[in-house]
This record gives structure tokens, sequence and C-alpha cells, in this order.
């Protein structure tokens, strides 16, 4: 049983197991119940018909519209996160200076970036560079998609940072402090490296959202990655249903992957440091629910 | 910078935010509804429903909203014919992209909301329910009397980032052509070119004014529930 | 795909070309699963680079959405642009225009089983109709014929016509030709109202210097016409949808 | 193994008794073959090195741990396996727990009066006199209005005694009630403890304070990889332990 | 408050000295006007109850607290408060705390090799040879490559000492280095003290191991409430402490 199930219940007895084993089988019918509609529905509607699903099984539609797409996804996800990576990390030691000059406007620029809809700073980016830029049309959703979703995860990454390095155990400074390390050579050989692994797999997380948030860039600016793929695919194959389920699998394993990629890293970290006893929740509800 | 544009009665600025407003208050109700049954789904001792919740959450919150939303009127409302207006209302096509839009963000913002509500279980330690079972107390005693109690105070900063997130996805309703904060600003943007920078910093200006307050309110309230230990 | 070292005009005979179409109008401009592109907009564009004497192989096709085309052309990324481009004067303050190579007429789309929708006056009040985001024809319809019909907005006319095939929407409108594309695509299901309510010129837009260049493609598209590719082009592409091909045009511009 | 100094309490039941207890944790055995009585009024105090199983042996007793073979009694009844019945037992078991455990939301009182309303329907005020009763003898009465949190180890540990005591069970487990206190507060814990023991209550208390074994006692059980390696009179264990790996456990924990 | 048994060092300048030292939490008065001295080759044992202000005492000496008011100097030179000329005298003054603080992600050579190349400016080999010799002496050589984390508390803070050690330090300061530690492994850690001791390490140890304290100690202070309550020779305060505060204090301690 997993471990929220052994605080919440006590070890099942003979009773308890037959009992779960009744509402198991209701709850499986219903379900049951519930698929069957839903493709019978669609079998009315033509959607299930070979004709329709038929394309993604041919190496073209893979070659020109979903890898290419997925590549786009991927490329504008990667780009961002590699971009936003040091911005957030000086923005979090800019967070945690002594100094209130350099504290205050890493504070400012860190929370209006978290508190604008990504599809917002998208538009303004997009048109920004259509009217003030000389980059090409061909890149410019490119451009549009980095740089809103740099803005917004530079934030994000800068709390994270923030929060691994308090989350580190404050003996950590005190031990570095006592041995006569000085405050860059702390953070710099005790601190950033440590909350750098801690928060490795908060940081893969926030790659699950940038990967999804690539997507508002069909939205407006049209950006081609793996969902604006769809435009095109029905307009050949007018198969909406199969070109949404498809893409939307596609979506989903690339992020089950990173997420389970995401607790792996955290159980390795639990284990390294040692019972985890000072390891914080890396997938800190806070940030992780941010998308 | 240019703001002529605020005197164009074309562009009815608040009435899109209001929009935004509406969707992230309905949102908001059906995903704590719906977010709290899956939560006690994952929890629940019965492995089928554990299964579908765990399921659930991982497709739901692994898939973009945008593709959720444009599902919700292309594959939920066309293809299985989940209309949620009067097909004889003179407004039904607005009425029911709302409501898809409100349904979509409930399915995509409820996956955050039960895995905030179950790691708030997990915060509960396992010896709280040990040593309420110890003195005796039955199942349902050990979960309204020790548990839930501690758990919801866990929960509230989490949710309120929940919360904070809904407000913002509200504007991917744009895709089904809600008319809400984000598709006025981006017809405004093309419209008005030269106003570029006063037309972001409007619509800026319009969510720092819905998040912050509610982030501050909502972390003063987290601060005072927390269980001490 | 910029000019050779000769000059700035399409007439200087470049050995390359990058063409502006559309990548997902079926029967216009569409790039198909196989990568290649199909459609009237793509022979018309082809025509003109055998004209100006660039070999098919040579040709880069590049999408171009409405709201860029202007752009495109300015700063030089496409060399010309055949994509449903209607002649317009604000346009013309920023492109030059060749022909027109077509004349269409903003029409409905609506099932083939359908007798009650016989034209714009024919939507009443809670008939639905679709278009794509932030076009012009649906609001016209609103605007002159019918201000009761409720308009659903989509990004692409694909999602539209999945709409209308599925029954959530009772006609799709936009220019008769973007339809016949769709009516070929399901023929028996869609037809074409025909019976158009307005006239888009059709052109090919290219820099608002080139006037060699215009020259040039004018001549190209005249003599499309003249020579039958014209009508088998047209044939082949939106044939199939029952639309009826419409008188050819006059090179005007 | 041998089993000494036991044998059944005044009433020839023994209050808790194991019989051919096994139980896993995945591929490891924790607890092997355990054979063990508890007689009514006994003190028996468990030692042994870390992970032998001790915590263990204290948990299977009111089922925190189900077992995977053999049979636990408590006061000859065998322990049901859930429901009601098993409530109803763990309420006549009093468990005291390292880390306290106290209810973190509630007040020092509500956590001792809890159980006597909740479970044995108690009305809420005798409950909370029978709760100041206790809370005066385990020394922190004027505590009462107090959150867990804002006690010291010592008051936590002795509020989580008072909380046991209020179901008037009839045999009280401790496990190691006292390793999570800091020093000075490990008398206060033990005083109860000793002053509970000389009233006679059944008592099964894992510990490492010699002191108390040595002069609270009525036996000493120590355990070694999960079994029971010695079982005997406390001056016989400490004087003359028999196995090596008691000799080798004793020498470790009483040179310093 | 007394001040028997001290003076100063063989060479006239105490290693540590504290001069009407204040120190306040917020409205909490932890440390009362300290007066205190650390000649060089003493070993300074400091008892008292929670709370007290032991922690404090060594922390405010190599500024890990800073104080209100009053001077505290360390081998004749007053406490710098910041910059380089405090890291140097961090540097000069070895520190073990009660949860080792090794850092994580660092092998155990690295740990204690770290300050000598980082601020000895010591090369590489040499700070490495160092390293292994001090691990040597703490008995866990062999350890070397492992992460902190793979090792025993114990073993933990052994290294924790070579890590202070490889600073040549002038004097070692000790806060409760046994207390987080399994009872099993407290003596080895002990071990390491008293040779330490026996070298003639100026030493400053909060701990609550009385064997440690009556055999390495040539002093033992008694803190209570902020104050240093009594400073006299371990003999002296364990046959005979003066104030009911210390009396009090033992009587907690060494019942059990
Ligand atoms: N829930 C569990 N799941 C898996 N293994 C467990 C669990 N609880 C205990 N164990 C293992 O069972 C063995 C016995 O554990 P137990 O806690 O009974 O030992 P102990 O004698 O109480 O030790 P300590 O003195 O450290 O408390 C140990 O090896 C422990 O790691
Ligand atoms: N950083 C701090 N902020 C506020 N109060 C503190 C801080 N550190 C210590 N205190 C308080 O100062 C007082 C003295 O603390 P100190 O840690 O020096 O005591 P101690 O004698 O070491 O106690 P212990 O034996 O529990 O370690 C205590 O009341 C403690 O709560
Ligand atoms: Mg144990
Ligand atoms: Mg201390």
């Amino acid at each position: 049983m997993s471990s929220a199930a052994t605080v919440l219940y006590d070890h099942p007895g003979p009773k308890a197991k037959a009992r779960n084993l009744i509402f198991s089988i209701i709850f499986g019918v219903l379900l049951v119940l519930l698929v069957l509609w839903v493709l019978d529905k669609l079998n009315s509607k033509g959607e299930l018909t070979a004709k329709k699903w038929e394309p993604f099984t041919t190496s073209n539609v893979w070659s020109n519209f979903l890898l290419p797409g997925l590549g786009a996804t991927i490329k504008a996800a990667v780009l961002s996160v590699i971009i936003a990576l040091p911005i957030g990390a000086i923005l979090a030691v800019g967070r945690l200076s002594d100094h209130r000059w350099v504290r205050w406007p890493a504070a400012v620029v860190v929370e209006f970036f978290r508190a604008i809809p990504v599809l917002i700073l998208m538009v303004f980016a997009g048109e920004f560079y259509f009217q003030y830029t000389d980059v090409p049309s061909e890149s410019r959703p490119l451009f549009a998609v980095v740089t809103a979703l740099v803005l917004y995860n530079a934030s994000v990454l800068a709390e994270i940072f923030r929060a691994g390095i308090r989350s580190l155990p404050h003996g950590q400074t005190e031990a570095a402090q006592a041995i006569g390390l000085r405050k860059t050579q702390m953070m710099v050989l005790i601190l950033l490296p440590q909350a750098l692994t801690a928060m490795l797999p908060a940081i893969v997380s926030q790659l699950v959202v940038v990967l999804k948030d690539t997507a508002l860039g069909s939205i407006f600016v049209g950006y081609a990655e793996l969902l604006r793929q769809a435009n095109n695919l029905t307009a050949n194959f007018s198969n909406s249903v199969a070109t949404y389920t498809v893409i939307a699998v596609l979506y989903i394993s690339m992020n089950f992957i990173l997420s389970m990629l995401a607790s792996w890293l955290e159980k390795l970290m639990r284990n390294r440091r040692g019972g985890g006893k000072h390891v914080p929740r890396a997938l800190d509800p806070e940030l992780e629910v941010r998308a | 910078m240019n703001f002529d544009f605020l005197s164009n009665p074309d562009y009815d600025i608040l009435g899109a935010f209001w929009v935004t407003v509406q969707l992230t208050l309905l949102a908001a109700a059906g995903s704590m509804i719906w977010g709290t049954i899956l939560a006690a789904m994952r929890v629940s001792p019965v492995p089928l429903m554990r299964g579908f919740g765990t399921a659930y959450v991982n497709i739901f919150r692994n898939t973009p909203l945008t593709l959720i939303l444009i599902a919700m009127s292309v594959v939920l409302s066309n293809k299985l014919g989940l209309v949620l207006a009067s097909k004889s209302s003179p407004t039904f096509i607005k009425d029911n992209n709302f409501r898809l839009a409100v349904l979509g963000l409930v399915i995509y913002t409820s996956t955050f909301v039960c895995e905030s509500i179950r790691s708030g279980i997990n915060t509960v330690p396992a010896g709280q329910a040990e040593a309420a079972r110890a003195i005796g107390l039955r199942f349902s005693q050990v979960l309204w009397i020790v548990i839930l109690p501690q758990a919801l105070r866990s929960v509230v900063a989490p949710l309120a980032s929940v919360l904070i997130a809904l407000t913002k996805n509200t504007t991917v309703a744009s895709a089904i052509g809600v008319a809400e904060a984000s598709l006025l600003m981006s017809t405004m943007v093309e419209n008005e070119s030269d106003a570029l920078l006063g037309v972001f910093s409007i619509f800026a200006l319009g969510f720092v004014v819905l998040t912050l307050p509610t982030g501050l309110l909502l972390g003063w309230v987290a601060n005072k529930a927390t269980v001490k230990r | 795909g910029k000019k050779d070292s000769k000059g700035n005009s399409l007439a200087d005979k470049p050995n390359k070309l990058t063409v502006g179409i559309k990548f997902d109008q079926p029967g216009l401009g569409l790039k198909a699963p196989d990568g290649t592109f199909k459609g009237f907009d793509v022979d018309v564009a082809k025509y003109i680079a055998k004209e100006l004497g660039v070999k098919e192989g040579d040709i880069t096709f590049k999408e171009s959405k409405s709201a860029e085309r202007e752009n495109l052309i300015e700063k030089g990324e496409v060399d010309y642009i055949v994509a449903t481009y209607s002649i317009t004067d604000v346009r013309k303050e920023k492109v030059a225009f060749a022909g027109p190579y077509f004349v269409a007429h903003q029409d409905l789309l609506v099932k083939s089983s359908n007798t009650k929708i016989t034209g714009p006056e024919s939507l009443t009040g809670n008939m639905k109709l679709c278009s794509v985001k932030g076009s012009t024809p649906a609001q016209k319809i609103k605007d002159k014929y019918s201000k009761a019909v409720q308009l659903q907005e989509y990004g692409t006319y694909s999602d539209c016509v999945d709409a209308l095939l599925s029954g959530a929407v009772d006609a799709v409108t936009t220019d008769d030709v973007i339809l016949a594309g769709y009516a070929a695509q399901h023929p028996g299901d869609l037809k074409v109202i025909g019976k158009g309510f307005s006239d888009e010129h059709y052109g090919v837009g290219l820099k608002k210097t080139d006037t060699k260049g215009k020259t040039a493609i004018n001549a190209a598209i005249t003599k499309m016409i003249g020579d039958g590719s014209w009508e088998a082009a047209l044939q082949k592409n939106v044939g199939p949808s029952g639309y009826k091909i419409p008188a050819k045009p006059a090179v005007t511009e | 193994m041998n089993q000494p100094a036991s044998g059944s309490g005044p009433n020839g039941t023994p209050m808790i008794s194991m019989n051919n207890v096994q139980k896993h944790f995945g591929a490891l055995h924790v607890l092997k073959d355990i054979q063990f009585e508890v007689p009514a009024g006994q003190v028996v105090v468990v030692l042994g090195p870390s992970g032998s199983g001790k915590s263990t042996l204290c948990r299977v007793i009111n089922r925190l741990e189900p077992i995977d073979s053999g049979e636990i009694r408590v006061d000859g009844k065998i322990l049901p396996v859930e429901g009601k019945g098993l409530a109803m037992l763990r309420a006549d078991v009093g468990m005291v727990f390292q880390s306290f455990n106290l209810f973190a939301h509630k007040s020092v009182l509500d956590n001792v009066a809890l159980g006597p309303v909740k479970v044995r329907k108690m009305n809420k005020n005798a409950a909370n006199d029978l709760a100041v009763g206790l809370l005066e003898r385990v020394g922190i009465a004027e505590q009462k209005d107090k959150l867990p949190a804002q006690l010291s180890g010592g008051q936590q540990q002795r509020v989580a005694i008072a909380r046991a005591l209020a179901m008037k069970p009839k045999v009280m487990l401790f496990d190691e009630p006292t390793s999570a206190l800091d020093p000075e507060m490990v008398q206060e814990v033990l005083d109860v403890m000793t002053s509970l023991a000389k009233e006679g209550m059944t008592m099964l208390c894992v510990t490492h304070e010699m002191g108390f074994a040595r002069h609270a006692a009525s036996r000493v059980v120590f355990m070694s990889d999960g079994e029971i390696v010695e079982d005997s009179t406390p001056d016989a264990f400490f004087k003359s332990p028999k196995s090596n790996r008691a000799k080798d456990f004793l020498s470790k924990i009483l040179t310093h």
C-alpha cells in the first residue's frame, strides 16, 4: 500500500479486503460503461473509421508534421530553460543579497513576471519583435515564445533556487563560516552546488510546465509547435478526434517521462543525503502547481 | 507611452477582465469540488479508484491546457454532443463556449487541487494516525478528528498558488474564442500598433491587480493556519 | 532565397525563388503529408516561376499567414506571395499587386442535405455561422444580412468544417474558392451555396518598387489564363466539389 | 533462548502472550518465532541494539503492525484483526511513542480528554475532570490549555502518558519514551513511569535507561536480530549476561 | 559568581577572553555580562540546563552570533566584526557542531581538505596528505572517498573534528558533539576528544557527558539563565556544587 494509505488506513483485515473488492468492481463497471458510451458516440460520428487513423501509421505524417512539431516544441522548451536558468540563479542571489538596492529590484522583477500570464507576455513579445526588430518572420514566433517563457520561468526558477538555498540546513552555512570561508566562497563552493542538486527534481518538473506552455504559441503567435500541427493534419485528413488524441498522447508521454525522471531524481537525492532528514521536499507544491 | 485607446468605445477592457474573473471564480469552485473527489479516490483503499485517480491526474496534468480547451469544443461538444447551453438560445455559442472553457479549466485545475490535498494529507505525520488508532479511534474518527483538520491547514498555501495559476490560465480560453482579457489584448495590439507598450502595461496591471492581493491574502491565511509541530 | 546579384527586379532572371503560400488551405495552398504542396495558388505560383525562368526545384515555399503578408514582402523574406491575397487600397500602400488572377466571392458552405440556407439572407436567428478568428467575412454577414446569427470562431477553417460536419454549426463562410477546396475534400457531404455576395480580387503580392517584376508577373498570369492552364488548374484543385469555374478575370493591375 | 522469571500473573491469565509470532518486512525477518508472556502487574524492559525488532515487538501487540503468523492475546483474548473489536482492544492497551505524537492541533486537555469522550463515550465534563486529574498526576495541570508545540519534550511526553492513562488501560507499552528528550527532562518522565510501575500497572518498556531497568523492572528481555536472546531478572542480566551479543551490547552502552 | 582555578596560560595571554559580554535575542537576555577566560592548553567543559546559553557562548566566540556589547579576544586579538579579518580568525578557531554539518555534497577527504586549500591556500596535494593524516588519527582513513551520508553518526562527527583540526586551530569549540549520536557511538567520539585534550589542545566543550567532564576537563563552568554560575575544578563541582541551581541540575542529570 502506498505511503499515503498507511497514514489514513489501518492494515486491512479480511472484511476490509472484501469491501474494497466490491467497490472496485462497482467502480470498474461504471468506468467501462463510460468508455463504451464515448466510443459509441465517436463511432456514430464516423471518427473511429480506419481512414481517420491510418495516416498516423504512415511515415510521411510523422516526418513532415508530427516530428517537426515535436522538434519545435522541444527546441522552444529547452532553449527557454537554458536561458532562464542562469537568469533565475542571478535573480535568486539578488533576492538573497544583504543590500536592499539589489534585493528590491530583483524582487520586483520576479513578482511582476510571476503575476502575468505567459500568454499575455507572448502576445506582447510577438508584436514587439514584429514592430521594433528585424527578426525574420520565420524566427519571430520562436522568439516570442522563448522570450515569454524565459521571462516567466526565470522568475519561477529564481524562486526555486531561493527555496533551495534556504532549505539547506543552516549548519552548512555555519560550518562554512567556521572554517573561514568568505561569503562568495561559501555561495559558490557550498551553497549553490547543493541547492542546484537539491532542486534538480524541481527544475525537471518545471521543464514539464515549460513544455506544456509552448503550446500557447499556437494561439496567437503561430509557432509551428506540436499542437499547431493539428491544423495541417486536419486540413489534409479531416480527422480532428484522431489528431488531437495522437498529439495528446505525445505530450502526455513526454511529460510523464519527465515527471518520472523528476521523482527518480528526488529519490536519488533523498538517498544520497541519508534518510532525507535534511532534504527539502524538492517537488515543493508551491512551485509544482504553478502552471 | 500612448494611452489614447482607453477612450475608444470598441475596447471594453473592464468587460474583458470581468469575463476573466468569472472564468476564474467558476472554475475555482468546480476544481475544488472535483479535485477533492479525485483526492479522495487517490487515497482510498480501493485499488481501482486509486488507479483511476492516478491515471486521471497523470493524463490531464501532463496535457497542455490549450489542447484540453480546444478538445472541449472540438471533441466534447461537437463530437460527443455535450452542450452546456440551450441550443435555441440566441446566445448559445457564446454561453456554450464560456461554459466549455470553465469545464476545461476545471478538468485541468482539479489535478493540481487533488495533488495539493494529497500532499496536505502526506504532511500529517504517520505518528498522528498511529496515536489516534492506539487510543481506539475508528477509521472515520481518525480521519475527521485527527487527520483532515491538520491536512486542511497545510493545504491553504498550495491552493493559493493553484488559484493564482488558474487566474492566469483563464487567458487560454481565448483559444476557443471566449472574449476574455488576452483575446481583447491580441486584437488591440494589432489595431493600435503605435500603443503596444501602453496596451501591454494596462493588461499586465490588470493581472497584477488580480493576482498579487490574492497571493498576499492567502499567504497570510496560510501562515495563520499552519499547525505548529 | 534572396535575389541574385544582377538586380532587384523579379524580371531580371533570378535563379531561385521564395514564394509565400498558405500551408493549410485545401484546394489552394496545402502542405501534403509527403512534404509537397498542392492547390490552385501553388499552381499559379509555379506557373509564374516558370515564366520568370526558374525551375520548379528552385522554388522554396514559405508559409505566409494572413496578418504577415505585407511584412514578408517588405522585408524581402519572400519574392512574391500567392495566398488568397485580396487586392485592397490599404495594402497597396505597402506592396504592389499583379493580377488579379482570380475573382472570388464571399459565400457559404453548408451540408449537402441543407435546403433551408440558400444565401446570406436566409441565415435567420439562432443559425450558427463559423469563421476564423479575427476574419472580416463573418462580421460582414452580421452587419449586412443577419444581426441575429451567432458566430463561432476557430483558429482554422478546418475546425469550422469539422464543426459543420458534426452539426455543431449550420454554415461556414469565407471566399467561395476556399470553401470549394473543403467541399472537394468531402464530395457529397458539403456544398457551396454559389450566391457570392462580394468580390475579392486575388492578386500576386510583390515589392512595391518592382514595377518591372509586376509587369513580368502580369504577363505570366495573362499567359496562364490564355493557354488553358488556368482552367485546368482550377478544375484539378476545386473541380470535384461541383463548384462552377467562374469567368476568367481580366488582368488590370 | 531461556524463559525464566515469568509465568502467569496473579489471576493466572497473562496480560500479554505471544505464541510463535513471525513478522517480516519484505525479505527482512524482524520477529523470529517470538514466544513471550507478560503477566499482570509485571514491568518488562526490552533492551537490544538498534534494528533488533524492539519497536516492532511493541507495535504488533496492538496491531499497529499486522503479524504474518502466530497468535497474540491480550488479557486472554485473541487480538481482533479489524473493526470495532480491534478499536476496543487498542483502547485497553495504552501506548507511548518515542516522538510523543500528541495531536498537534488540539490543546493538552483535549488531547487527554479526546479518547474518553470519543471511545469510552464519557460525557465531556467528566472526561475533562478525568483529564485534569491525570495532568495533575503527571505534574502539568497548569499547561492544560496550551498547544503541544508550546511544551518542552519532557512535558509533551508526560501529556502522552496521561493521554494513554485516560483510557484506563490494562497494560501500557512504552517505545523508547525518553530517547527524544533533552537529558534534564529524562528524569521527569522516568519518575512518572516509576510511580506507575509501583502502582502495579502492567508495563512493557523499550528503553535504554539502565537506571530504570535496574530499579523498576521485574524482568529484562534482550532482543537481537528479531529474537529474544535473554529473558531474566535485571540483576542477573546486568551482572552476568549469558550471550555474547548481550555482553557486547552492555559493554558499549555502559562505558561512558 | 566566582572565578577560581583559571588565570592566564603559560605565555600569559589567555587563548579566549570575554569581557562584559552581553547578548539578547529580541527581549530574551541570553548572555548576561559574561566575564570569562580560557588559558592556552586548558580544557573547559560548559554545563547547564537547556536554554541556559551554552551554545550561544560558543557561537559568539567565532562570531557565528554577533554580541550586543562587551569584548571578545582570541589569542589576545580583538574579534574583527566582518570581512577577511573575521574569516581568518574563524580559521584559527575550530568548531564542532552537534549535528556534524559536514558538507553533504563533498567526499570525506574533500570536507577535510577544503579549508586548507581555499582558506590557507595550501596546494591540493599537500592538503590531501594533511587530510589523510588527520583521518587516520581519528580512525577513519579508509572511508575517505565516501559521502558523509554513507557514514554513521560517530564517524561523521570524527570527520568533523578532523576538518576542524585541518585548519591547525589555536582553540577548539565543541557544542554538544555527542548528543545527536546513538548511544553505542558516543564513546568513539569522546575517545578522540580525550586524546586531543591530552595533547594539550585548548578546548571549550559544551557536553552532557559527565565521564568526560570528570576525567578530561581542567575546569567546569556551569551556566544558568545566561550567567556563569560556577567555575571550578571538576572535582569541586561534582562533589560540592555551591549554588542551588547547580545542585538541582546535577541531581536531575546523575540519577538515571
Ligand atoms: N515499516 C517498516 N518497513 C520496513 N522495514 C521496517 C519497518 N519498520 C521497521 N523496519 C525494519 O525492521 C527492523 C526492526 O525494526 P525495529 O524498529 O523494530 O527495531 P528497533 O529494535 O526498535 O530499533 P531502534 O532501536 O533503532 O528503534 C529494522 O531493520 C527496521 O529497519
Ligand atoms: N537564533 C535565535 N533566535 C532567538 N532565540 C534564540 C536563538 N538561538 C537561541 N535562542 C534562545 O536563546 C536561549 C539560549 O540558547 P542556547 O542555544 O544558547 O542554549 P543552550 O544552553 O545551548 O541550550 P541546549 O542545551 O538546549 O542546546 C534559549 O532560550 C534559546 O531559545
Ligand atoms: Mg525502535
Ligand atoms: Mg545548545
